[in-house]
């Protein structure tokens, strides 16, 4: 056991030895120790690098509030986490962690010049320099400075581990399990509902952790709390949270917990997730968050061995382990002579009291006295020594405002200091509820509560523990007041921002913001260059901008900005608290949303059989759809012209599942289309068919669809695959909003229907054995038909339609007989060398006939004049949705971009999609393109490329040659009719 | 050249698959797929509901969120004028046959058997599964047994319902389960 | 996340089961063709977007799939009630009433 | 004092304690020529442009709260003028021209970066997408090139480019100007520039009103400090946008909308690029500093409250953690909102208003900071000249009358 290990102190266990490593040496630890703790054990004080200067930290809290002893957490290649506090990593045999932000070690660091230049690096210094040359920037300065910035490694591979997320609810939520939060939870567990207690440490207890000697209720505090916790874990209604940080408050009381669940286990111990998100509401919310100290701004305050006194304490009551042999203290507030006294009972040396204010508590005095500490009032300290740590300080007596110079140099190994308490009003604040500035604790404490949320304890500006725990119980519907011994002084005179000192301030390093290296004379600069909103000081210095997000340093920083504005704390304000409270794993954040299940793949009930067939897909909305089905070592082009000839010499099926259908019944379902649809639908018999073309508000192409009329009161809707949701959605909110009085009920039955579309010459024969009750001959099932029949004895709804310009069926059956149908299909179309095809070549034979794709011929701003289908709007009709949009000015001027052909000179060259169009060729960038082609494609059948284009009035262009200009050669192409085959549609009706 | 086109021709597959990771054997619940359902979604005035059910015999729950499980069906009021009906694979045209009854005002009935597929999800840690993805409270106060709702379940719409304390009953489309799945064995995989 | 009452439903919900439907009480015209081109594009596109009181419109689309109206204050982000489509939009009087 | 080297050098030696004010705090003057509201970026560089290239220098810029505290101050950075349309492009292709050079002109380091904001495409629909945006580009003299998914991981190291991903990688469109710049130092550099050119720029001074006289011009602004008479008003306040036009009695199209971004903690040099997804809501970059810049999506509810839902940081942070696997353990280490103002086309209206004398820059959307130079120029030149420039004179509010809509984001389009 080292030195510095007080083995009667302490919770941590004696008879555990525990091995750890840290930047590849091999040290002993104890079980209950954190990383932090067990280094200070061994004596090791310097532990990181910091952020600008690259000057040597020390550890400096012993919480989640530390912002100098940051480590890469080592758990194996893949599990490297940087930036892990060292006074929060709980010690297992075998853990490992490094030193962050050195090179090429931490006792030697080279770019440790920076300090050296630091006079060159004020706040705000890259906004002045690194601009000339002006090319350097990007080659030379940049590289360097992020070379140089960044604080741990960045990762390298793919994190193995696993995440989970839940939706919790409860009545009461506590955050923070020290005594306000027990007491709290202890109270609520008995009135009753869920109560759910977190707290960020391995152990609940707070700082009764560290106060051993506290008595409640007659107790010793450690047996209080024992015996606390067992009571709660015994109650059914309550949840105890430890390693969970209530990170963000949000909304209605709406919480995220992050509960940390393997990284204080073994490697091989570490089973299922690693982090859990709890999405948490709570009726009400009891913030027993505590406070955290703050340091003292003075010259030298970063070395290593400088900390905070309650962390001195807390290593030496909760992990046994004395920071120093030889320890000097630094104060402006009383809870640091407890430390001391603390500190000194446990037979540690204290060099010294130096308490910056000249008038003491009589009781801090004897108690200094009775233990023979140096005690020094008045006085300051100037200076620190010490290159990896503190050796030794320098005070001066202080008269009035004068600081005498001639200071008294003290040799210790550890200096310890308090600047008072800030209540963590972080959640609160998050919850936008409302602070008020107090100055005898000079800090914000809780005001007006936005939520359902009451703050206690210490975070409430409360610092007694008994006034805070009968504040939790309170809080918590409890009447239960504790006998705690609560005479301990505490006040202190947070209000100084800076130690006085004789030297020049300008030219000392005295530190605010540790991690990021803002000293107080950078708040000064930022101040005498104008930031005079404590956001731009913030923002200027990146004061409160480290991954501690100013716990330690905000307050100072205020103070420091608001001396040097000459204005009252209050009316500089503070800045805002951003959410989380602590960093958070992606990971966590993300929960269960990775991989499979990070979006939903819908697939059809053929999909199987594509799969199996060897289909290549493509995502098309949340659907993924068989693209083309290659054959032997087929690409895309060989399979799609031969799926493409087969289905219109003979046969192709094709999936058709994924288009939207939406059920609409009801006497007024017609009426209802008609104000939908551009089309008039009042005419249209039982049994029939018609294209619908539906228009957004602002006239533009939204959707569009076959639509069959299966009875005078209810019609089968189609839409398009990606549409379907939005369609529906349009549709309610109309028939909802606007037209409540009309009886039509919508129902989406996209999913209900699996649909095999049949095109080619030979459908119908293939069809005609599977189908019961309907008369497929031309005559009685024309084009654009549908029946409800059965087919294979199933029930079915039969369409003749076809996106391909042949003979086509599509059979609608309920989805679960879909596959089973297709097989049998599949099978009987043998004989007409039945070809499944995919979406690629019904992309083809669709713009073979001109008919358009919503989204790629058209894209939100085509009107369906511009697509050439006035045919599709209802001329008789008064209104429908989109028609008023029609006729603005700038819809009906000239130049519109209009849906045309498009024929290439050389009929091998297929036009890129998207490639934009231009109407004379020799022309300099910028050019004046008069549109772009929406689709383009091979076609087989034809021998020669096919395009569709929209051209700026390209409707009264036709046979005009217009101009692609690709990168390296000018295409030509003639504007042509948007139909390219069987422009009679003979096709369609073949026997 | 098909003489067997017939009802019995075509096997039915619901499509969805149950992972062996959603049966961990040491897991606080229990997961299946229900079988082959008719379901319908039936829409009727809020004003002519009772006359609907005098006429079919269907007894409509008329609270949102509230189910009425009688020998015809498990019907569940999804929202003032929309019912999920639940019924046996072979009673869909017993369904039919009763709404047909109700002639006094027009209404919606679609037959949306295969748009869902359903889960059962049963044990102790039924409810705890549920809240995997979604966010509603199932404490027995607030999602009493007997209680249906649509909801989310992180990506995916379903439809919840509790037959009993420790048994939920999803609905979800049918494209969209796999999905569900992933998510829940995600879940069982961390509980 | 936010909880809203859903006036159907009469419980509070998620926000993740509602869909966001713009502001509220802009009924479609009667007789749009009667409408001048700036009247209509006021009806298509201007919108209040005040700070404080907004009426606005949402939808339970993953729960009974109605369209509700809501009162909202837009810098507190608080809902002050909500009521169904087709109700009379709440007086100043009853929302301060609902506020204080 | 003129930022060089030799000034840096010259005020280390003496403690750093000459360095003057970057602007003063202005109390404002009875009248002023041209007011500028809304102290952004964009507010700052118009007045900023009215005194150095328009002549104008009795301007004063006033803000109600400290300036370049609302998006400019909130936003992730993205700077690119890869846009469809001629309109856009032209517009965003000034401000880049702007933005490049901006540092030296303005004597301030903005640290624009032209790292390449490497756009990704995830289905088929998106590479169409690319592609026509590609052509448009390439016919308008704006860079933007295709990038295979391997030539995208090769520019991207981080990008996970397995094909059996829910969203793989198809490929992308770079534009290698394209880049970031420091929010603050653009706000800053700017009010410094101009207060240097007799800019008043006055802070915590919110409007109330705007004074009309009879014939309904403009004849000043009501602050909380007092009346301020201008016959030339300029709004420039984003979210607040709609605010301040119904005190000149004008209803606009716009709705403001929470949108969010967060950094991590930072590490060591891994991201050498900006990449933005659209289809997975993900826009990422890594700061000078170290930090991972994402920026996520909007809540769908109109509010000023500048707090947006955990729901929409889970979903962009599983979207990060689905392009690049890696970052799964990184930390998030703060996270805010601001308000963004979306008109119905998603495009900007900059331009003259149908008051007289009043003038608007509003309407950017989630995309507004990098247009920030090319914006402020082109507020001041339809400010100084009483008639817009050729490339914001398509912006103009009527275009919502008449229907010449300039919609990029529906020219992306929706799958089929």
């Amino acid at each position: 056991m080292s030195q510095y290990r007080r083995t009667k102190k302490g919770r941590v266990d004696s008879r555990q030895q525990i091995s750890f490593s840290f930047d590849g040496k091999t040290y002993q630890g104890l079980k209950g120790d954190t990383l932090a703790s067990a280094l200070l054990a061994n004596g090791v004080h310097l532990v990181g690098r910091s952020f600008k200067y690259h000057r040597p930290r020390g550890i400096m809290a012993a919480g989640s509030d530390e912002a100098n002893a940051l480590v890469a957490f080592d758990r194996g290649e893949a599990r490297v986490t940087p930036n892990m506090r060292a006074t929060t990593l709980e010690l297992y045999d075998g853990f490992k962690a490094q030193s962050q932000n050195n090179w090429p070690s931490l006792n030697f660091d080279v770019t440790a010049i920076n300090d050296r230049l630091s006079a060159f690096f004020p706040a705000g210094f890259y906004n002045k320099t690194f601009m000339w040359p002006k090319s350097f920037w990007d080659k030379v300065y940049e590289p360097a400075i992020r070379a140089t910035a960044g604080l741990g490694p960045a990762p390298k591979a793919a994190d193995p581990d696993k995440y989970d997320a839940n939706y919790t609810h409860c009545e009461t939520l506590i955050v923070g399990a020290g005594p306000a939060g027990i007491a709290a939870a202890r109270a609520a567990a008995k009135k009753g509902g869920r109560v759910i207690l977190v707290d960020e440490q391995g152990e609940l207890g707070g700082s009764l952790l560290s106060a051993p000697d506290q008595k409640i209720d007659g107790q010793p505090a450690w047996d209080w709390l024992a015996e606390s916790l067992a009571e709660l874990d015994a109650a059914e209604n309550v949840t105890l949270m430890p390693r969970t940080t209530a990170i963000g408050y949000y909304h209605d009381n709406f919480l995220g917990l992050a509960e940390r669940l393997t990284d204080h286990l073994p490697e091989d111990a570490a089973e299922g997730p690693r982090e859990r998100l709890h999405r948490v509401w709570a009726q009400e919310v009891i913030l027993a968050t505590g406070a955290i100290e703050r340091p003292l701004v003075f010259a030298g305050n970063d070395r290593p061995g400088v900390m905070l006194a309650s962390a001195a304490q807390t290593f030496l009551n909760r992990y046994g382990v004395a920071v120093g042999e030889k320890i000097a203290v630094v104060t402006g507030h009383d809870s640091a002579y407890k430390a001391a006294f603390d500190l000194s009972d446990a037979d540690i040396e204290i060099a010294v009291i130096v308490d910056c204010r000249a008038q003491v508590d009589q009781k801090l005095i004897a108690e200094a006295e009775k233990r023979g500490i140096s005690l020094r009032t008045g006085h300051t300290v100037t200076a620190t020594k010490g290159r990896h740590r503190v050796k030794s300080i320098t005070i001066n007596k202080v008269n009035g405002d004068q600081v005498d110079p001639a200071g008294e140099t003290l040799e210790c190994d550890a200096l310890i200091m308090s600047g008072g308490w800030t209540p963590s009003v972080h959640l609160w604040s998050h919850s936008k509820g409302s602070l008020q500035w107090r100055d005898d604790i000079a800090a914000y404490v809780p005001d007006k509560p936005n939520e359902n949320a009451i703050c206690v304890g210490a975070c409430n500006g409360d610092f007694g523990i008994g006034a805070a725990m009968a504040a939790g119980a309170k809080a918590a519907g409890g009447d239960h007041t504790f006998d705690v011994d609560d005479t301990w002084p505490w006040t202190g005179a947070g209000t100084l921002e800076i130690l006085p000192t004789h030297r020049d301030e300008s030219r000392i390093k005295a530190f605010v913001d540790f991690q990021n290296d803002v000293t107080a004379k950078d708040i000064r600069l930022a101040v005498r260059e104008g930031f005079k909103s404590i956001e731009h000081i913030k923002r200027y210095t990146t004061t409160g901008m480290a991954t501690d997000q100013g716990k330690t340093s905000n307050l100072n920083g205020l103070q420091i900005a608001a001396s040097a504005l000459g204005r009252p704390v209050p009316q500089v304000g503070l800045t805002t608290f951003r959410p989380p409270y602590t960093p958070t794993t992606y990971g966590a954040l993300a929960g269960n949303n990775g991989g499979a299940a990070f979006d939903v793949v819908r697939k059809t009930s053929i999909d199987g059989w594509a799969e199996e067939h060897g289909a290549v897909f493509e995502p098309v909305g949340l659907w993924r759809r068989a693209r083309y089905f290659p054959r032997d070592g087929e690409d895309m082009h060989q399979a799609v012209a031969r799926e493409g000839k087969a289905t219109r010499d003979s046969l192709g099926i094709f999936d058709a599942s994924t288009l939207g259908k939406i059920e609409v019944v009801g006497p007024d379902a017609a009426e209802f289309l008609n104000r939908m649809y551009t089309n008039p639908w009042t005419k249209l018999g039982v049994g029939r068919c018609r294209y619908g073309l539906m228009l957004g508000e602002d006239g533009y192409i939204m959707d569009d669809g076959v639509i069959g009329r299966l009875a005078d009161d209810r019609f089968h809707v189609t839409t398009t695959t990606g549409g379907a949701p939005r369609v529906l959605a349009h549709m309610e909110d109309y028939l909802q909003t606007e037209w409540p009085d009309l009886d039509v009920w919508l129902t989406s039955i996209t999913e209900q229907w699996a649909v095999i579309a049949l095109n080619g010459p030979n459908a119908r024969k293939l069809i005609e054995p599977f189908v019961e009750g309907v008369d497929l001959s031309s005559d009685a099932f024309p084009h654009m038909a549908v029946r409800e029949c059965k087919v294979c004895g199933i029930d079915a709804r039969l369409f003749r339609v076809s996106f391909s310009g042949e003979l086509g069926f599509e059979i609608n059956v309920p989805a679960h007989y879909g596959r089973a149908l297709w097989e049998t299909l599949y099978a009987a179309g043998q004989q007409y060398d039945i070809t499944p095809y995919g979406t690629e070549v019904m992309h083809v034979l669709r713009a073979e006939k001109g008919f358009i794709i919503v989204g790629q011929d058209t894209d939100g701003t085509v009107t369906p004049y511009d697509a050439g289908m006035s045919w599709a709007i209802g001329k008789k009709k008064k209104d429908f949705v989109g028609k008023r949009s029609l006729a603005r000015p700038d819809i009906v001027a000239e130049g519109r971009k209009q849906l045309v052909g498009l024929m290439t000179k050389n009929p091998k060259t297929v036009l890129e999609e998207g490639a934009q169009i231009v109407m004379t060729p020799n022309q300099s960038i910028p050019m004046e393109m008069v549109g772009h082609v929406t689709s383009s494609y091979w076609s087989e059948t034809l021998g020669h490329s096919i395009a569709l284009a929209l051209v700026a009035d390209g409707h009264d262009l036709k046979g005009q040659t217009i101009y692609v200009p690709m990168p390296d050669e000018m295409i030509e192409a003639e504007i042509v009719d948007t139909i390219f085959y069987d422009k009679q549609g003979e096709q369609l009706n073949v026997f | 050249m098909f003489s067997d086109a017939d009802s019995g021709s075509l096997k039915l597959d619901q499509g969805v698959h149950i992972g062996d990771c959603l049966r961990l054997p040491d897991q606080r619940f229990d997961l299946n797929l229900v079988d082959e359902r008719s379901r319908f979604c039936l829409r009727v005035r809020e004003t002519h509901v009772s006359a609907f059910a005098k006429a079919s015999g269907l007894a409509l729950p008329t609270q949102v969120g509230t189910t009425r499980q009688d020998e015809n069906a498990l019907i569940m009021c999804l929202s003032p004028d929309e019912w999920l009906i639940i019924a046996a694979s072979e009673s869909k045209d017993l369904i039919k046959r009763k709404t047909d009854q109700f002639k006094s005002a027009p209404f919606s009935l679609v037959d949306v058997s295969h748009r869902n597929v359903a889960f059962t999800l049963r044990g102790e840690g039924a409810a705890a599964m549920v809240n995997v993805g979604c966010p509603l409270d199932l404490d027995l106060k607030a999602f009493p047994v007997g209680k249906c709702t649509r909801t989310i379940f992180e990506r995916a719409e379903i439809i919840l319902y509790r037959p009993a304390e420790t048994e939920f009953h999803i609905e979800v489309w049918r494209s969209f389960a796999p999905y569900v799945l992933s998510v829940l064995s995600n879940g069982a995989q961390a509980q | 996340m936010m909880l809203i009452e859903c006036p159907v439903c009469k419980e509070k919900r998620p926000e993740l089961e509602f869909r966001y439907a713009g502001e509220a009480h802009i009924a479609r015209p009667e007789d749009p063709d009667a409408l001048s081109d700036q009247e209509w594009a006021k009806y298509l596109f201007i919108r209040s977007n005040p700070r404080g009181t907004h009426f606005e419109r949402w939808v339970h689309a993953h729960g009974c799939a109605k369209f509700f109206n809501a009162v909202r204050d837009t810098v507190t982000d608080k809902f002050v009630m909500t009521y169904k489509c087709g109700e009379a939009r709440p007086s100043p009087e009853q929302i301060a009433e609902r506020q204080s | 004092m003129r930022y060089s080297v030799r000034s840096l050098f010259a005020n280390a030696l003496s403690g750093h304690k000459n360095w003057p004010e970057q602007w003063p705090d202005a109390t404002p003057k009875k009248s002023y020529d041209v007011i500028i509201v809304g102290a952004g970026g964009h507010g700052l560089g118009a007045a900023y442009y009215l005194a150095s290239k328009y002549g104008v220098t009795n301007v004063a810029v006033i803000e109600k709260g400290w300036l370049g505290g609302g998006n400019t101050g909130r936003n992730t950075t993205i700077i690119r003028s890869n846009y469809l349309y001629d309109e856009s492009a032209r517009l965003y292709d000034h401000a880049v021209d702007l933005w490049d050079g901006l540092s030296q002109e303005l004597n301030y380091n903005v640290m624009f970066s032209k790292r390449g904001v490497l756009m990704l495409a995830h289905n088929v629909h998106d590479v169409q997408s690319f592609q026509r945006h590609i052509h448009a580009n390439r016919l308008n003299g704006v860079d933007n090139q295709w990038l295979t998914p391997e030539q995208s991981k090769e520019f991207c190291p981080p990008l996970d480019i397995s094909s059996q991903k829910r969203y793989p990688v198809m490929g992308g469109a770079l534009q290698k100007r394209a880049g970031v710049a420091r929010h603050d130092s653009v706000a800053w550099g700017y009010a410094r520039a101009a207060a240097q050119l007799g800019v008043d720029i006055i802070q915590n001074c919110a409007v109330t009103g705007i004074k009309r006289d009879a014939n309904g011009a403009v004849e000043g602004v009501e602050t909380e400090k007092g009346f301020i008479a201008a016959k030339k008003i300029g709004v420039s306040a984003a979210g607040n946008s709609s605010i301040i036009m119904n005190m000149a009695g004008l209803d606009f199209p716009l709705e403001s909308y929470p949108l969010q971004a967060l950094v991590s903690e930072p590490v060591k040099p891994i991201f050498p690029c900006v990449v933005m997804s659209n289809s997975v809501h993900a826009y990422i970059s890594q700061s000078d500093k170290g930090e991972l810049v994402i920026g996520a999506g909007t809540d769908q509810y109109l509010s000023y409250s500048q707090r947006g839902a955990l729901h929409i940081i889970e979903h962009t942070l599983a979207a990060i953690c689905e392009i690049f696997p890696i970052f799964k353990r990184m930390r998030m280490l703060r996270s805010w909102g601001g308000a963004v103002d979306v008109t119905p086309d998603r495009s900007c209206i900059l331009g003259k208003t149908p008051v007289q004398g009043l003038y608007v820059n509003c309407g950017w959307g989630t995309g507004g900071f990098k247009a920030t130079p090319g914006a402020a120029d082109l507020l001041a030149y339809t400010i100084a000249k009483d008639e817009p420039h050729p490339i914001n004179a398509p912006f103009t509010l009527e275009r919502f009358t008449t229907g010449r809509l300039i919609d990029e984001a529906a020219a992306a389009a929706v799958a089929h």
